[in-house]
């Protein structure tokens, strides 16, 4: 396997945008040159039920065509999942998860069944109520996934998502400016419990 | 205007001769006479359920039909012929094809109140410019005259015998004609090959020439199922009519209009006793089912004369 | 130039499908195909493409329609999956049986029951004899690809047999990956026209198609569509060989991956064999003569070609991600089972099922194949033949 | 290409039979002769017959012959002999006899 491979798994729940965001994050390395694989654990999406989507980013053809066991990052993009749902799990120690949540990342550390490796949280719940007036969590998790990962620069990542949201609200373009701000703010106020 | 039957002869025979379908079989009276109102200069491609008619009409190397002509399976002529007009509307649209054509489906009762139902249905549904004629027998008579729904009831078929304690069919026939006037297309009508033939004649007129679908269920006798002498088809057809078992009418842009009322209205027991199907019917002790047969045509004929406003 | 894009299997078939602009396209949603005419029915919409897009009430009535439009001249596609295919089955023969060039992208699914949505090869396996070729992909890519060539082959005057182009539901039709597409220009270009000569709408001769055909005649149209099927395997090389030279993409019957000096080998379909492809990689680094051959043409079977690329293995494991219920191994493995039957020293033949429903086919699993096979060739003997692969024991 | 033509017969090879069972020329079925069927046969009276057509259109076997709009006779290369046509006529202008 290509050493440069990266792979993320996300978490959310069906209705959230999980699936979206890991298209997003896909669209955004792909406009950099990269390689990449976007997608959903397979099945039909169901409002509220628990999903999983998957990302692989990589500067060679990606061949493979399975699900991801041990993945470089995870994104949790909804905090009440951490109860019900192993996140961590096959999670790479010196990988990072990034969890949707107003709290510290070391405050959230005994619900991921001894993980040792880097927390990082951001308040996407805020970010998008201040930026978007709704609970839109995806596009501030994709702004703080985007960071953590640091798979791509800072002006790169907001061009291309720029672009993209052009592209994806072309009929509804008064909502580009605040999802680029909430996909701003969250890449910065990202914050992490490096180990 | 409508085609008087003087008129009607003149034009070019669609259905040739050689075909192998059974002497004084009703149904290649009935594709003859709707192929009729084709104007000369029309084209058309034409679909065939299996059947008595298609395996009869088209069997290789010989084919009985002067137009172009498609049979692909039992249950979905309706789909066939509409994947065909698709093709002709966007050929046409392209420049690929100048003549102008017509589209007719065939099937008979088997294919298309039974097993074909569905594909009738979303064709007529999604609004194709074609045809579908149903010769209307009342069994499945390619497989050996066994029930299908539009058998009337009480009718000795292979799969309801009338035996010692069941009397044939067990259930009245279903009414298509009402269910396809439930699609609310343009043009349904009932008729059969009846009299002088202006009333298939014209009705067949009708279905082709209006734009959008239509449907005509055609009665049409069989003599080897129904068990009557071949030279009584058309003695047959007029008891159908006169007796109400099968009236003609149509429904028009969702007008309903009774196309023929009998002056006297005969017993159904006129049309039941040339049929061998319900001799059964005529022992002593079965007179009551024979009562209760009057009494389902009378309903149904109120019932019709009620939604033409007669 | 090539185009770059990132696009879903379903949305590089619908892609493919605009670019061609089929003439007439009758469909009915089924998972994972529904984003198929999903898609083009937004070309319709949009007026990108010209087709006459029916939206009929099954799958029966969409191969249908397709039979009825292809036998009145149009170019015609449509897509679907397990039960829809399943429901297709009886006119999947007589669109083949009448040389109706229809092309269909099967995204593979299970069949029922029970009901499951996720991707095997039970809908296409099953289909194997209807009398269409079938081309398998391995990526989006692919499937974009094969849909384009899939025109030229079924139309060929030496063919006119429909022709499904399979990839793996939700694995490849919902996953988004890069991929390279033809300028629209180029693909009109090298799909070029239907040629007609016999066809309903041909107002200089009227044709009757589907007659009842008795014992005199009946043989004869078969073994007719036979020679078509044969003819088909010389068509596909020599219209991948023009695809190449346009896209520089190379396809032939099978990929052989790894194989010249290759002791062991799989033979696998579609997605699985990019994941095997890695375990090739990594086996090669440590040593393992490991080889692979992703079998593209399953239909028509190229016999002789597998034979000469298998003979000289030592052991060779067919992947089959349906089973035929024989209980004598999956429909991939008796067939390549018996293509080798005339090789002297033949190598060892084992059979995998593997991935039913949609079950993950991962690094390990393909590892433990590899592992099996080496054990054979170290041992000189067969544990096993008949093996289910990634099964709860 | 407008006179291609379906091999008929009953020894044609599977290289020169039609693809997919396609037959080219459209109503050739008058080349097969359903006279043999026939046990009984009606039997034109030329003089007593009216021109009113109500034997043609109810014909299952296109077997009426008619020209300019007139009745010229039957066609017994593929009248079945059915009788269709006998009783039809209000003025009984045919007879309907034993087949010889």
């Amino acid at each position: 396997m290509s050493k440069e491979m990266i792979e993320i798994r996300w978490h959310g729940r069906g209705g959230q945008g999980a699936k979206t965001a890991s298209l997003l994050l896909a669209e955004a390395a792909f406009s950099t040159g990269k390689y990449i694989q976007g997608f959903p654990e397979y099945g039909p999406e169901r409002m509220g039920a628990p999903i999983t989507a998957y990302n692989r980013i990589s500067d060679e053809k990606i061949r493979i065509h399975s699900n991801i066991y041990e993945p470089d990052y995870v994104v949790v993009v909804d905090e009440t999942l951490l109860k019900d749902v192993d996140v961590t799990a096959g999670l790479k120690k010196e990988g990072a998860v990034v969890i949707n949540s107003a709290k510290n990342p070391e405050e959230l550390r005994s619900l991921l069944n001894g993980y040792e490796g880097s927390i990082y949280t951001v308040d996407a719940r805020t970010i998008s109520m201040d930026t978007l007036g709704k609970y839109f969590p995806n596009t501030p998790m994709l702004g703080a996934i985007a960071k953590v990962t640091n798979i791509m620069e800072e002006e790169e990542l907001f061009k291309a998502m720029e672009e993209s949201f052009q592209h994806k609200f072309a009929t509804k373009p008064e909502v580009i400016e605040g999802n680029m701000e909430a996909l701003k703010r969250a890449y910065k106020e990202v914050k992490g419990s490096e180990r | 205007m409508a085609l008087n039957l003087r008129e009607a002869v003149k034009r070019p025979e669609r259905f040739t001769g050689g075909h192998r379908l059974c002497a004084g079989c009703g149904a290649s009276v009935t594709v003859r006479s709707v192929l009729r109102a084709l104007k000369p200069e029309d084209k058309a491609v034409i679909g065939a359920a299996t059947g008595c008619l298609e395996v009869s009409s088209c069997l290789y190397p010989y084919t009985a039909w002067k137009d172009s002509f498609i049979h692909n399976a039992f249950e979905n002529v309706g789909a066939t012929v509409s994947g065909a007009e698709a093709a002709y509307r966007v050929l046409k649209k392209k420049g690929k094809i100048n003549d102008n054509y017509k589209f007719i489906a065939f099937g008979g009762d088997g294919g298309t109140y039974d097993i074909g139902l569905q594909s009738l249905s979303g064709a007529m549904e999604r609004g194709h410019d074609m045809v579908y004629v149903c010769y209307d027998n009342g069994a499945y008579m390619n497989t050996g005259i066994q029930r299908s729904s539009a058998t009337p009831k009480f009718a000795n078929t292979t799969t309801s015998p009338a035996g010692k304690v069941v009397p044939g069919k067990q259930q009245f026939r279903k009414d298509l004609t009402q269910v396809m006037a439930g699609h609310h297309i343009p043009y349904v009508a009932q008729t059969a090959p009846f009299g002088n033939f202006n009333d298939i004649h014209a009705k067949a007129e009708k279905a082709i020439y209006t734009e959008g679908p239509a449907f005509l269920n055609v009665f049409t006798p069989c003599p080897r199922g129904w068990r009557y002498d071949t030279p009584k088809l058309m003695e047959i057809i007029k008891l159908a009519v006169e007796t109400c078992y099968w009236p003609l009418y149509e429904i028009e842009n969702g007008k309903w209009k009774l196309s023929y009322k009998p002056k006297k209205k005969l017993p159904i027991e006129e049309f039941l006793r040339p049929q061998g199907r319900f001799k059964h019917l005529f022992k002593p002790e079965n007179q009551h089912l024979i009562e209760e047969l009057q009494k389902e045509v009378d309903k149904r004929w109120e019932a019709l004369l009620e939604k033409c406003e007669e | 130039m090539a185009i770059r894009e990132r696009l879903s299997g379903n949305e590089a078939v619908a892609t493919a499908m605009k670019q061609i602009n089929p003439d007439v396209v009758a469909a009915f949603p089924i998972t994972p195909s529904t984003e198929v005419p999903q898609y083009f029915s937004q070309f319709v919409a949009n007026g990108s493409v010209d087709t006459e897009f029916v939206a009929v009430e099954s799958e029966h009535s969409a191969m249908s329609a397709c039979v009825g439009a292809s036998a009145a001249g149009a170019r015609v596609m449509t897509a679907t999956s397990a039960n829809g295919l399943a429901l297709m089955w009886e006119i999947l023969y007589i669109a083949a049986s009448s040389r109706l060039p229809i092309v269909m992208p099967v995204i593979n699914r299970a069949l029922s029951a029970p009901i499951n949505i996720h991707n095997d090869h039970s809908d296409s396996m099953g289909a194997r004899d209807s009398g269409w070729i079938q081309l398998y992909s391995e990526d989006n890519q692919e499937a974009y690809d094969n849909i384009i060539q899939a025109i030229r082959i079924a139309e060929h005057k030496d063919v006119q047999l429909p022709v499904m182009v399979c990839m793996d539901g939700f694995i490849v039709s919902h996953a988004v990956e890069n991929i390279e597409l033809l300028e629209t220009e180029k693909v009109k270009e090298f799909v070029g026209e239907r040629e007609l000569e016999d066809y309903l709408l041909n107002a200089e001769r009227p044709v009757s198609m589907g007659p009842l055909d008795l014992p005199p005649h009946y043989f004869e149209h078969k073994r007719q569509q036979a020679e078509a099927m044969k003819n088909a395997k010389k068509v596909i090389l020599e219209i991948a060989e023009e695809y190449e030279k346009l896209t520089g993409r190379k396809y032939g019957l099978f990929e052989e991956y790894k194989m010249e000096d290759a002791e062991v080998a799989i033979v696998v379909l579609n997605s699985t064999a990019g994941t095997a492809k890695e375990v090739v990689d990594e086996l090669r680094e440590n040593g393992v003569k490991a080889g692979l051959i992703k079998l593209r043409v399953f239909r028509p079977f190229p016999v002789d070609e597998l034979k000469e690329a298998l003979k000289d293995l030592k052991a060779v494991a067919v992947m089959d991600k349906a089973d035929s219920f024989s209980a004598a191994g999956g429909p991939v493995f008796t067939e390549i089972r018996a293509a080798l039957y005339d090789v002297e020293d033949r190598p060892e033949i084992v059979s995998y099922i593997y991935g039913l429903g949609g079950r993950d086919v991962r690094v390990d699993d393909i590892k433990k194949v590899y592992d099996d096979l080496k054990e054979i060739v170290e041992t000189g003997k067969v544990e096993s033949v008949y093996n289910y692969l990634g099964v709860k024991e | 290409m407008k006179d291609k033509k379906t091999p008929l017969g009953g020894n044609v090879s599977w290289k020169e039979t039609t693809p997919g069972g396609i037959i080219y020329d459209a109503g050739n079925a008058t080349r097969y002769k359903t006279g043999e069927w026939r046990s009984m046969k009606p039997v034109w009276n030329k003089d007593k017959c009216k021109q009113c057509m109500l034997c043609f259109p109810v014909c299952p076997d296109s077997s009426i012959l008619v020209e300019d709009g007139k009745m010229t006779g039957i066609d017994y290369d593929h009248c079945k002999g059915c009788g269709v046509c006998v009783e039809a006529c209000p003025f009984n202008v045919f007879d309907f006899v034993k087949e010889e």
